[in-house]
């Protein structure tokens, strides 16, 4: 059994799954596990994006909040000036990707790296947090959309079929749209990752030096991938801002960055189904946690729905125990079941990750 | 129970059907009340007592028979400071709790996310906190004070005492904003002048320059619409830079979050304030009130703030609402308030304005001394003038937006 | 004038205590490389130690100045002892469990304090500046800084452990190279730089009170300066705090707290874009 | 004698207050197979960076065909056709022995060509047996193969070798010096080493460096007879 045939199998497996899940869901699950499933699809995409910047771009991001956030205020507003979604959601993609392709120029050809890239991202999200969160009086308006500060923009409307602004889009609807849009932004990656171009970006992530010697622009190459995930990350904002019909700074804030931060963690860098996993499963807990509180004043109770407190614990016992992150872990496992030729073999499929201390 | 497909297709309306159906069915099985409040994170201190108020609200009805003879089952979401959850739980208390009536949302921000989901999904919603006003919306109710009901109050009476030249600090968002307008017209209207208006975001923590500038400015007193735990640091600040003697302050926000508590009594006693609820409040009604929620959350408890008597009336403006309507049934309830139904609250008489769905109630202005709020006055059966300015649901039911109100 | 002069007072205030919260960072980042987002909770903590102490009729100065930095560096020890150490070399892995931790800590405060904790007012009272009162509480925390890097300066400079920090900020294996062993370099060290932290977190509390979630107010903001700063943990320190402060403080008094918050921000970008190594990287190489 | 392949005029790196490399002249002619040696510290592997792109001349230039690329990014250089094998192997650690060559490999080829050069190239240096392997995971030796294969595979006009025979065995020693005789047949090559038996392999020409500038060139029988080489530079290696 050859890596192509594993390769392909494995492929050929997620998108049967993926399909069945997004056919059958609707028609099995409750409609408000089809809503929590719809913004987990969302976030998702999000992680993605970051997986592609960092887990094989090797680009160390803190600030992906900050093109998910301009993509849903990209969408708020223009949706509340043009009224059709055909042109706010390419707004909400393309905007994005041009501010991630300024400040990539900005960065990379600066010969900014590693940990610094870190805290550039960061600064620059927590920048548009403050400037975002204080544009609450009348004055801050663009056209007729007020940006409405730390309340944010209430009341969008949702994305309608191209053309028609009367046929909105529904909850169902909006869920077939959110898992396909994983769907193919999954499969888009998995072939940019197969194309010349990805494996090159992967090399670069190695050992950015050699990859010089060899003649690449690693200046480049980090360039397209940052605008891509800041693409993506945008596309996800417009989901987002579809999805709760609201925005708010809240989405540019430092728990934000980090919540997606952890999803990659969690998943596991390096890998894509990973992100997505964690994404969904750090998502999940939360909610489930802050579910069915106990009333009252039993100190105990009280600590055991204390949900700061168990997602915590959790975490750091998942630092400790999960080391490579879920999917690698579980991986390794599985492979470790079977015989080294195809070891060998798909090690070739998802390159590992080189820690950068 | 499953949704098929068909009924999926036909939407929320079919949804709300099942939902309603589903939990009248029986009369053995509990009625579902859903409370969405911050119970971690930074807005933690205005959502715990809340839900405590609510918790104790739906023992003593429980312990009261329930309701149509039903138990009522509190559903307690933590939304964890976070509004993405918001919008999940509010679809889960819509969807999978069916829930008779929604209690929750802090700041207006949580209120505007709830609101569309559960009008969508045509589920009773109770607002219980005082904000800017103006929300105009048949689904919703809303308990708390609106600035018409305080600021106008507070401005003259200080103005009285301390003079006519104020300064505001407010919290730099919608509410802040709002109010701090409403302190302008009423301070003008009063023969004052507002000298300058300064916003800080809710994260703020350093006030230094700010307290210089206000010393430039030399107010007769300052106004505060500052609002959270980093705000907190500004009576700090300027206590400690020995402003508090020379400079008095009056706010519609202090105390809410318990600042008087946290800060020490040399850091803002001789503050002025003014709310619909005051733990001290002397009637019969609070006294009875006050000491069954010692008994039942410890005598060591804080302090009853004015969000929680919201929430606590909010639930019994609701049950006394069902009572009448003898049905949970959304619309049934909602007529059943617009006929004005009113409570004998621990805060006094407080009656629902039907034309506006909010409240019509007494308020106190009060002074802080050590630790404690000493009501000075009372102004009996406030109208929300603010909101009935823009809002009429009697005339325009389907109205569904928050007015601006033109000031 | 005596606005001037007042000014000065709070611009020297603002870099104080951005010093004074970045500086337990800078040693843990600057000699472990560890980024440590459980920081802005080793502050929050440090609040609330000197908080239970004074309540408990411990005079106010012990418990900011020697309670609070002991239970924090104590905490950090543990920390270190039964989570970082086994991540050492590994960066990321230790921003999820740190990240974790500072989740941990904020709702394990607000279990026990709940989130209502009475505060302690700012002693020294308030002094004139011609028209202007301001606090002396002010000149207090500027002081502590002063003092508190005077302390790490002599430290780096002529005890054994200063010796080794300034080795392994020049390169990571030289702790071992000098025939220490790491494991107790590193758990002194994270534990020195949490009891920093403790100590800034309780020479703030008086000023910006205490709350389980004060901690993100500061960990953003620190960890822009002790990156904008550079390798060199004191020269790097001080100096970005300077830079940052005097724009941070200067603008706020011009404008608006907004955009003073924002003004330091840009000044933080565009100072790693033009020094990608952080002002250490760049100048003083030789520095503390 | 046609115009050089490489020339550098008076070419110096300063760091800080020290002096690496002091204003060197050096020319390579088209072809032509040149040995660096000199003691640790004498400023060979600075100069290859210079001549790579990787460090910025202090003062000075390199002339590549005449072409003045002593400003030029390190890419630009390796694609006007010089590749270099550091000291330390330089390779993609976390891909497998092909990757790396692939990687190498797609820069000057379609995609479809570079499979068939990336398999002639295992051959060549006998890694087919573990291209499927990390680089990361191999023996030093073979790394050293590796690299050696990704600098070939971009088929550069001039190859710089860093101690290419370090830590090899005795008889991958010999395999290297002729591997380099082979490439030598119509490529041009700098190679820096200490090993004097692989040196006596493959030199002809020898460059002795010595505290950053040239002390003397000469062919290899010559140097190796030359006292002031001895005194700085064979003393030890002999007594060693």
């Amino acid at each position: 059994m050859n890596p192509r045939v594993l390769n392909f199998l494995g492929l050929g497996l997620a998108g049967v799954v993926g399909i069945a899940f997004m056919i059958l869901t609707p028609r099995l699950a409750e409609l408000d596990t089809v809503l929590d499933l719809t913004i987990y699809m969302i976030m998702a995409i999000l992680a993605l994006s970051l997986a592609l910047i960092w887990g094989y771009g090797g680009i160390l991001c803190f600030g992906q909040s900050a093109f998910f956030g301009l993509g849903a205020y990209t969408y708020a507003i223009a949706m509340f000036n043009i009224g059709d979604s055909t042109v706010p959601l390419l707004l909400a993609i393309a905007l994005p990707a041009g501010f991630a392709a300024l400040l990539g120029y900005f960065m990379f050809y600066g010969r900014i790296s590693d940990v610094y890239l870190g805290v550039i991202t960061l600064t620059v999200t927590l920048i548009l947090f403050n400037s975002v969160n204080s544009t609450a009086g009348p004055e801050f308006h663009i056209g007729v959309a007020r940006l409405g500060g730390f309340n944010g923009i209430p009341g969008i409307p949702p994305l309608n079929f191209p053309g028609s602004k009367a046929a909105v889009i529904d909850l169902e609807g909006m869920f077939y749209l959110s898992t396909a849009a994983l769907l193919a932004t999954y499969f888009g990656l998995r072939m940019l990752l197969a194309s010349r171009f990805g494996r090159i970006m992967v090399g670069i992530r190695e050992n950015e030096r050699r990859a010089e010697l060899l003649g690449y622009d690693p200046r480049a190459y980090k360039l397209a991938t940052f605008t891509i995930g800041g693409a993506l990350a945008g596309f996800a904002g417009c989901l987002f801002a579809n999805w709760g019909n609201f925005v708010s700074p809240t989405i540019f804030g430092l728990a934000q960055s980090a919540q997606i931060i952890i999803w990659v963690i969690v998943g596991g860098r390096g890998t894509l189904i990973g992100p997505i996993v964690g994404c969904i499963g750090v998502q999940w807990l939360s909610a489930a946690l802050g579910a069915n509180q106990p009333s009252g004043s039993d100190w105990w109770a009280r600590v055991l729905a204390n949900v700061p407190l168990i997602l915590g614990i959790i975490l750091v016992a998942f630092v400790l125990l999960v080391p490579k992150g879920l999917v690698p872990t579980l991986g390794e496992f599985g492979l470790w079941l079977v015989r080294s030729r195809v070891r060998r073999a798909a090690t070739g499929l998802e390159p590992k990750q080189a820690e950068k201390g | 129970m499953r949704l098929d497909r068909r009924r999926f297709l036909q939407g929320t309306a079919a949804i709300a059907a099942t939902g309603t159906f589903g939990s009248s069915a029986w009369a053995e099985d509990p009625i579902n009340v859903a409370s969405i409040h911050d119970l971690s994170g930074g807005l933690d201190i205005y959502g715990k007592p809340m839900v405590d108020a609510l918790t104790l609200a739906v023992e003593e009805a429980n312990a009261a028979g329930g309701l149509l003879g039903r138990q009522i089952k509190l559903i307690n979401y933590d939304t964890q400071s976070n509004m993405q959850l918001y919008t999940q739980f509010a679809q889960q208390a819509a969807l999978k709790d069916k829930v008779a009536v929604v209690h929750g949302g802090i700041t207006s921000a949580s209120r505007e996310v709830i609101r569309p989901v559960l009008d969508r999904f045509k589920t009773l919603y109770f607002y219980n906190t005082q904000y800017e006003g103006g929300v105009c919306d048949r689904n919703q109710f809303d308990t708390g004070v609106t600035p018409a009901q305080t600021v106008e109050k507070l401005v003259p009476y200080a103005m009285k005492k301390w003079g006519k030249k104020v300064y505001v600090v407010a919290a730099d968002y919608n509410y802040g904003q709002i109010t701090s307008q409403w302190v302008k017209k009423y301070v003008t209207e009063n023969g004052g002048e507002v000298s300058s208006i300064d916003f800080f975001p809710l994260d703020v923590t350093n006030f230094g320059p700010t307290i210089s500038k206000i010393q430039a400015a030399k107010p007769d007193f300052v106004w505060s619409a500052l609002v959270g735990g980093a705000h907190i640091s500004f009576y700090r600040q300027w206590a400690a830079a020995g402003m508090r003697k020379s400079i008095p302050m009056a706010s519609t926000t202090f105390a809410v979050g318990n600042e008087h508590i946290v800060l020490s009594p040399d850091e803002c006693n001789g503050m002025l304030i003014c709310y619909n609820y005051f733990q001290d409040l002397k009637n019969k009604t609070n006294e009875a009130f006050v000491a069954a929620f010692h008994k039942r959350f410890g005598a060591d408890y804080p302090n009853v703030t004015e969000l929680a008597m919201g929430t606590y009336q909010g639930f019994r403006l609701w049950a006394e609402a069902v009572k009448k309507a003898g049905s949970i049934d959304r619309m049934k309830v909602i007529e059943a308030l617009e006929t004005g139904i009113s409570i004998d609250a621990p805060s006094g008489k407080v009656t629902i304005d039907p034309p506006t769905h909010h409240c019509v109630l007494d308020v106190h202005i009060a002074e802080v001394k050590d630790k404690k709020l000493n009501v000075l006055e009372d102004f009996a059966q406030q109208k929300p003038s603010d909101t009935a300015a823009v809002c009429n649901l009697i005339k325009n039911p389907d109205d569904n937006q928050q007015y601006v109100i033109k000031i | 004038m005596d606005l001037i002069a007042l000014l000065a007072i709070q611009v020297l205030y603002a870099i104080a205590s951005l010093a004074l919260i970045s500086v337990g960072l800078a040693i843990i980042f600057g000699m472990m490389r560890v980024i440590n987002l459980a920081h802005g909770e080793f502050l929050m903590l440090g609040g609330y130690a000197a908080i239970v102490a004074t309540s408990n009729g411990i005079n106010i100065w012990i418990a900011i100045l020697a309670v609070a930095p002991v239970v924090v560096g104590i905490i950090g020890v543990i920390v270190e002892r039964t989570i970082i150490r086994f991540l050492y070399g590994r960066m990321i892995d230790t921003m999820l469990a740190t990240w974790g931790l500072s989740l941990f800590l904020v709702g394990l405060t607000t279990a026990i304090f709940g989130n209502t904790t009475v505060g302690i007012s700012a002693p020294l009272g308030s002094f004139q500046i011609g028209a202007y009162r301001t606090s002396g509480y002010t000149l207090f925390v500027i002081a502590v800084a002063a003092v508190t890097l005077g302390c790490i300066f002599a430290a780096l400079r002529w005890t054994r452990l200063g010796l080794i920090a300034r080795g392994t900020m020049q390169n990571a294996d030289m702790a071992a190279a000098l025939g220490v062993n790491p494991p107790r370099v590193y758990a002194v060290t994270f534990g020195i730089g949490a009891a920093l932290s403790g100590l800034a977190g309780a020479v703030l509390a008086p000023v910006s009170g205490v709350f389980p979630t004060i901690g993100v107010a500061y960990v953003a903001k620190s960890f822009i300066t002790v990156i904008g700063g550079g390798a060199a943990i004191l020269s790097g320190t001080v100096s970005a705090s300077a830079l940052f402060g005097t724009i941070n403080q200067i603008a706020t008094f011009a404008t608006t707290p907004v955009f003073g918050e924002v003004a330091l921000l840009a000044a933080a970008i565009v100072l790693i874009r033009l020094l990608p190594q952080g002002i250490t990287g760049r100048f003083f190489r030789r520095g503390l | 004698m046609a115009a050089p392949l490489l020339e550098t005029r008076n070419l110096s790196m300063r760091f800080g207050g020290v002096q690496a490399v002091r204003n060197v002249d050096f020319t390579l002619a088209e072809g032509e197979l040149r040995c660096l040696i000199g003691p640790n510290g004498a400023g060979k592997s600075t100069f290859f960076k210079m001549l790579t792109g990787q460090l910025q001349p202090s003062q000075g230039q390199v002339l590549f065909r005449g072409r003045d690329i002593s400003q030029a990014y390190a890419h630009q250089i390796a694609r006007l056709g010089i590749g270099i094998k550091t000291q330390v192997p330089s390779v993609f650690d976390g891909l497998s022995v092909r990757e790396n060559i692939w990687l190498a490999a797609n820069r000057i080829h379609s995609r479809d060509r570079a499979g068939n050069v990336v398999d002639e190239m295992l051959e060549r240096l006998g890694l087919t047996g573990v291209a499927g392997r990390l680089v990361g995971q191999l023996a030093h030796g073979q790394r050293q193969w590796v690299e050696l294969g990704i600098v070939l595979s971009t088929d550069p006009e001039l190859i710089l070798l860093d101690e290419p025979a370090a830590g090899m065995t005795y008889d991958e020693v010999h395999r290297t010096a002729q591997l380099v005789r082979e490439i030598n047949r119509n490529r041009a090559l700098i190679v820096v080493e200490h090993d004097m038996q692989f040196i006596r392999m493959i030199a002809k020409q020898v460059t002795v460096f010595n505290q950053g500038s040239v002390l003397v060139e000469d062919a290899v029988e010559n140097i190796l007879r030359n006292p002031l080489v001895r005194d700085i530079y064979l003393g030890k290696q002999a007594a060693a």
